[in-house]
């Protein structure tokens, strides 16, 4: 390296100016009386966000904020945002209706429950180290080598399962949200909307050499993962971020939601996460325990089942709930 | 009777690994493949709770290291004869709701609901199964996440979005309150494990700050007061079956991890007797509150809703019971006594209730009129069931409030007995009120109308579980280890 | 530093949560306080010996990033579900003082 | 020496690429209608980010980290052209004028 190097002071200042910007854009978020504002600087704050875990040494942590948090969870808002508009919901200014009083009883509990957790926190004695140095000793027999990645899919291997799981359910729920008429896997439930979108032909020039680029990188990000910071869950928000993007620009329709072939692929993570842990206690060893040899080829082989079942189900949770069968009005609720 | 070494960790395995699989296979397939499929899966789940039961029996507690890391590298399972039996009961009711659900959702609504009821309610199943056996605070975090979310998306089905809104923003507010306490935790006692933690664990601000905060976070996901503003609408605007299954068994799932914190970590804090006495507090004015309001109701579901939040008030009350030495082991039997018998007994009431709801199409108290007359066996399912509630011998809940009042007596706090049994007669109306309707006569009787059909086996679904609940009187929880 | 302001972002999520009346605004501020969380988690524990961050916390939190991320996109597809349903983004003022 | 002249060309380029980014951000706050902010934050900070990806440039241990950083500035360089023609396409369809000085308008 060069012998440009930060002096401490100059990284308190900046991690100083980093920290204010964070809140006041939180602040900004949390107070806006314009809902586009707020999401939008929502946004802004995931992406500082990002640069605040690269400062604390969590590089995986950074993608994930800047892929997942910011990105993917920016777009879900923004279409959210873009529904709410379309159907012409109601929306009462923020502000409205609102005493100070209202503010105060709200604020201070808050503002106290925030001082006494930094108060606990900075006051923290560590009694015991903590497992850092298990996992260095035993790293090498998961034939991982980014520690993150062997602490998510071998050592607590049993969290990022039901992680997998939650996603899937995610979606689950979200499908089942679609007003019953004749059941959900009837040809006559209709997709989610599909945007359209003006045309721009610029946009449109834009995405189409942008969209295999980011496939790229998305496929990077999981061959990486093994190594470095990334894996799975990042390369999966780039795939549906690219979905995102030939959305808008009208390139893409909302995925069927009664394809069976997208339904398998969303289910076959979950699916393969489970028969894996299940064929190794059929090899005579505990659930989900890999053998030392083949720990490397599984966890890559599965993180490649998990970029794709989970970038389907991301691509769901994007387009949003099916639509009920056309002409079949909601269904008021019955008590 | 003697089991070979590996079913232990297989019946463990496939109560996990069953239901999860299912329930992908119900997302990808409907019809009466997956209905079966479920139903089978359902039944599996609860031999494998009685399979660990018996390997518990003969082999004590059980640890398994998942993926071959032992704690604090790993995480571990602990199954103990409290998660055998809580697997098993909630794998029977389970059962006992899908049965009903396979009919009376399609009465309601059409093919489309219990094709959309089943995958959810499988996946939850695999959550909960999960969450008895997790011996790890963050392995139970994610547990928790994912019940939430099923159970979420149940309360939707009913088409209910803001109930379900509410609920869900609770749960995930909770959730931060837990998660920032297992980070404290591991950052001040390097690991995450029950029974590690149980032995590092010093009196101190960390220690008591991150409890505090992991107990506020399940009891906004266990709706125990005074965060209990959601599960009243959530559960009475739920579609019956998904009812019966949070009020019956998801509702519990906060209070038993408080309980695991409760036993495992919170002794070494010191904070214990003080923190008792606070949450027997909040748990009497959850019987109180929860029972008033029960009676106040004109709807069957969502007085059966309030009749939750008062039940979940004696697990509360338990907790001072437990904290002494002389009520510690009486206490802690009855209040897993009183989980087991109220899972059964207001899933029974919650399924009759869908019964009713599936013939006349509403559940407002005042015109259930005839019912006893017309639907008997769901009549008598109901009263079963409320005697539970009340705590009338010989049911179930008699066992467990009997074991309640001698914790407090022998621990010499009866104030709490006195909640008890005040909170029993107040039951005792709301149960009243429920089946009273049910059995006056219309006016104008005897009149040709018809009773609307009720297929057979939704009333046996209800009754299986009321007379579950009631066959809970005879046999004691004090032998669990 | 960073301990403070997860404090801070934890602070204002929870005021967002309750203060706002928009679904879609309540969502951003639980997931303001959901980032104040994790770095909270990350940051409180010990430094290792050679300054490098534990990746026990980073692992959880990844964790924590995914689940907050379905969880977010349910509670969006519940909240256009509210909006087609009756026309409103917002929960009231009674009904949600839980 | 060579890495001492190295060093001062990055800090120059560096307080270039700062002064291009500074002047978009004054442009952004101060020029009246959309389309010159549009044309400020662009341009400037297009040629801003130029000087500041160079500086690093010439700080690069391999020739992938090199790669990385111009694929970088590319894709920064393209998407803010193409979002440049989003506003002001959205703009122009909203039939917002262009500012004109006052005694120029008739």
């Amino acid at each position: 390296m060069s012998t440009l190097a930060m002096s401490p002071l100059a990284t308190t200042a900046f991690d100083g100016t980093l920290a204010v910007l964070i809140a006041w854009t939180a602040w900004q978020s949390v107070t806006s009386s314009e809902v586009f504002r707020a999401v939008v600087l929502f946004v802004v704050f995931g992406l500082l966000l990002a640069l605040a875990w690269l400062r604390l040494g969590a590089p995986d942590v950074a993608l994930a904020e800047a892929a997942v948090g910011a990105g993917l969870t920016g777009v879900l808002l923004l279409e959210s945002l873009g529904h709410l508009r379309r159907n012409k919901t109601v929306e009462p200014p923020e502000t409205a209706g609102r005493g100070r009083l209202r503010r105060w009883a709200v604020g201070l509990p808050a503002a106290v429950a925030g001082g006494l957790l930094a108060m606990v926190a900075l006051r923290l004695e560590p009694r015991t180290p903590g497992i850092a140095g298990l996992v260095e000793r035993h790293q090498g027999e998961t034939g991982v080598g980014n520690p993150v990645t062997a602490v998510l899919l071998d050592f607590r291997s049993a969290d990022t399962l039901l992680e997998v799981v939650v996603v899937l359910l995610a979606v689950i729920a979200t499908y089942s949200l679609v007003p019953h008429g004749p059941g959900l896997y009837g040809p006559t439930v209709r997709p989610p909307a599909t945007l359209r979108p003006p045309r721009q032909p610029v946009l449109i020039w834009f995405v189409r050499r942008l969209a295999p680029l980011a496939l790229l990188v998305g496929a990077y990000l999981w061959w990486v993962g093994s190594s470095a910071p990334g894996g799975a869950f990042q390369a999966a928000a780039v795939f549906a971020a690219v979905y995102a993007l030939l959305r808008v620009s009208g390139l893409e329709a909302a995925p069927p939601p009664n394809a069976r072939p997208l339904r398998l692929l969303m289910v076959a993570g979950s699916v393969a996460f489970v028969c894996q842990g299940l064929a190794m206690m059929a090899a005579g060893r505990a659930f989900l325990d890999l053998p030392e040899a083949w720990a490397y080829g599984l966890i890559v082989s599965l993180e490649a089942v998990l970029a794709a079942s989970l970038a389907a189900c991301l691509i769901a949770l994007v387009a949003g709930a099916p639509r009920p069968p056309r002409l079949s009005r909601p269904q008021r609720e019955l008590p | 009777m003697s089991l070979a070494p590996q079913v232990l960790p297989w019946a463990a395995a496939l109560a996990l690994a069953l239901p999860l699989l299912a329930g992908a296979a119900c997302f990808v397939v409907g019809g009466r493949t997956a209905a079966a499929l479920a139903l089978g899966v359902a039944v599996l789940s609860s031999a494998a709770g009685l399979v660990l039961a018996a390997g518990v029996a003969d082999g004590g507690v059980q640890r398994l290291a998942l993926g071959g890391w032992a704690p604090p590298l790993g995480i571990a399972w602990r199954i103990d004869g409290v998660a055998a039996l809580a697997v098993a009961l909630t794998g029977f009711i389970f059962a006992a709701v899908l049965v009903h659900a396979e009919k009376s959702l399609d009465l309601l609504r059409g093919e489309g609901l219990s094709e959309a009821f089943r995958p959810l309610a499988l996946v939850l199943l695999g959550g909960l199964n999960a969450l008895y056996m997790a011996n790890d605070v963050f392995n139970l975090y994610v547990t928790l996440e994912l019940v939430t979310l099923a159970a979420v998306g149940m309360v939707a089905l009913a088409g209910d979005s803001a109930a379900a809104l509410r609920y869900l923003l609770v749960g995930v507010i909770g959730a931060l309150a837990y998660m920032l306490g297992c980070g404290l935790l591991y950052a001040a006692f390097g690991t995450l494990d029950l029974d590690l933690l149980a032995g590092r664990v010093q009196p101190g601000g960390t220690a008591g700050a991150a409890l505090a905060l992991m107990i506020v976070g399940v009891m906004a996901k266990g709706a125990l007061f005074p965060l209990h503003g959601w599960l009243p609408p959530a559960h009475g605007s739920a579609v019956a079956p998904a009812s019966a299954l949070l009020s019956g068994v998801v509702a519990k799932g906060g209070f038993y991890v408080l309980l695991r914190l409760w036993l495992d970590v919170f002794p070494a804090t010191g904070a214990a007797p003080a923190a008792a006495q606070i949450l027997g507090t909040l748990g009497a004015l959850a019987v109180l509150w929860g029972s008033l309001q029960a009676i106040r109701q004109t709807r069957l579901k969502v007085l059966l809703a309030y009749s939750t939040v008062a039940q979940l008030g004696y697990l509360m009350v338990s907790l001072p019971l437990i904290a002494t030495a002389a009520g510690h082991a009486s206490g802690l039997a009855g209040a897993l006594h009183l989980m087991a018998s109220h899972a059964c007994a207001k899933a029974a009431m919650f399924l009759a209730a869908g019964s009713l709801i599936a013939t006349r199409g509403h559940d407002c108290l005042a015109d259930l009129k005839g019912a006893a007359h017309d639907h008997p066996m769901t009549a008598f399912t109901l009263g079963l069931a409320g005697m539970t509630l009340m705590g009338l011998p010989p049911s179930g809940g008699f066992i467990a409030k009997w074991l309640l009042l001698d914790a407090s007596l022998r621990s010499g706090q009866w104030w709490w007995a006195a909640v008890i049994l005040g909170g029993s007669l107040l039951a005792g109306v709301y149960v009243f009120l429920a089946v009273s309707w049910s059995m006056s006569r219309p006016p104008g009787e005897p009149s040709d109308s018809q009773p609307p059909p009720l297929p057979r086996r939704l009333e046996f679904a209800a009754l299986a579980l009321a007379l579950v609940a009631m066959a809970l009187g005879l046999v004691s929880a004090e032998r669990i280890p | 530093m960073f301990i403070i302001l997860g404090a801070v972002l934890f602070a204002l999520g929870l005021y967002g949560a309750f203060a706002r009346r928009n679904v879609v605004l309540k969502l951003v501020a639980v997931n303001i306080a959901s980032s104040g969380v994790f770095l909270v988690v990350v940051s409180a524990a010990p430094t290792l010996p050679d300054g490098g961050t534990d990746p026990l916390p980073q692992a959880l939190v990844l964790t924590g990033i995914v689940i907050s991320v379905a969880v977010t996109a349910f509670g969006l597809a519940l909240a256009r579900r509210l909006a087609t349903d009756e026309g409103r983004a917002t929960l009231d003022d009674k009904e949600d003082s839980s | 020496m060579i890495d001492l002249l190295r060093d001062g060309l990055t800090i120059l380029l560096l307080l270039g690429g700062a002064f291009f980014f500074a002047a978009g951000t004054i442009g952004l706050l101060r020029f009246p209608d959309v389309y010159s902010r549009l044309h400020a934050l662009t341009k400037a900070d297009n040629v801003g980010l130029g000087l500041t990806v160079l500086a690093f440039l010439i700080q690069a241990d391999s020739v992938m980290q090199g790669l990385k950083l111009v694929l970088v500035w590319a894709l920064a360089v393209t998407a803010s052209a193409t979002i440049a023609n989003l506003f002001a396409n959205l703009a122009h369809r909203q039939g917002i004028r262009e500012w004109r000085k006052p005694d120029d308008t008739p």
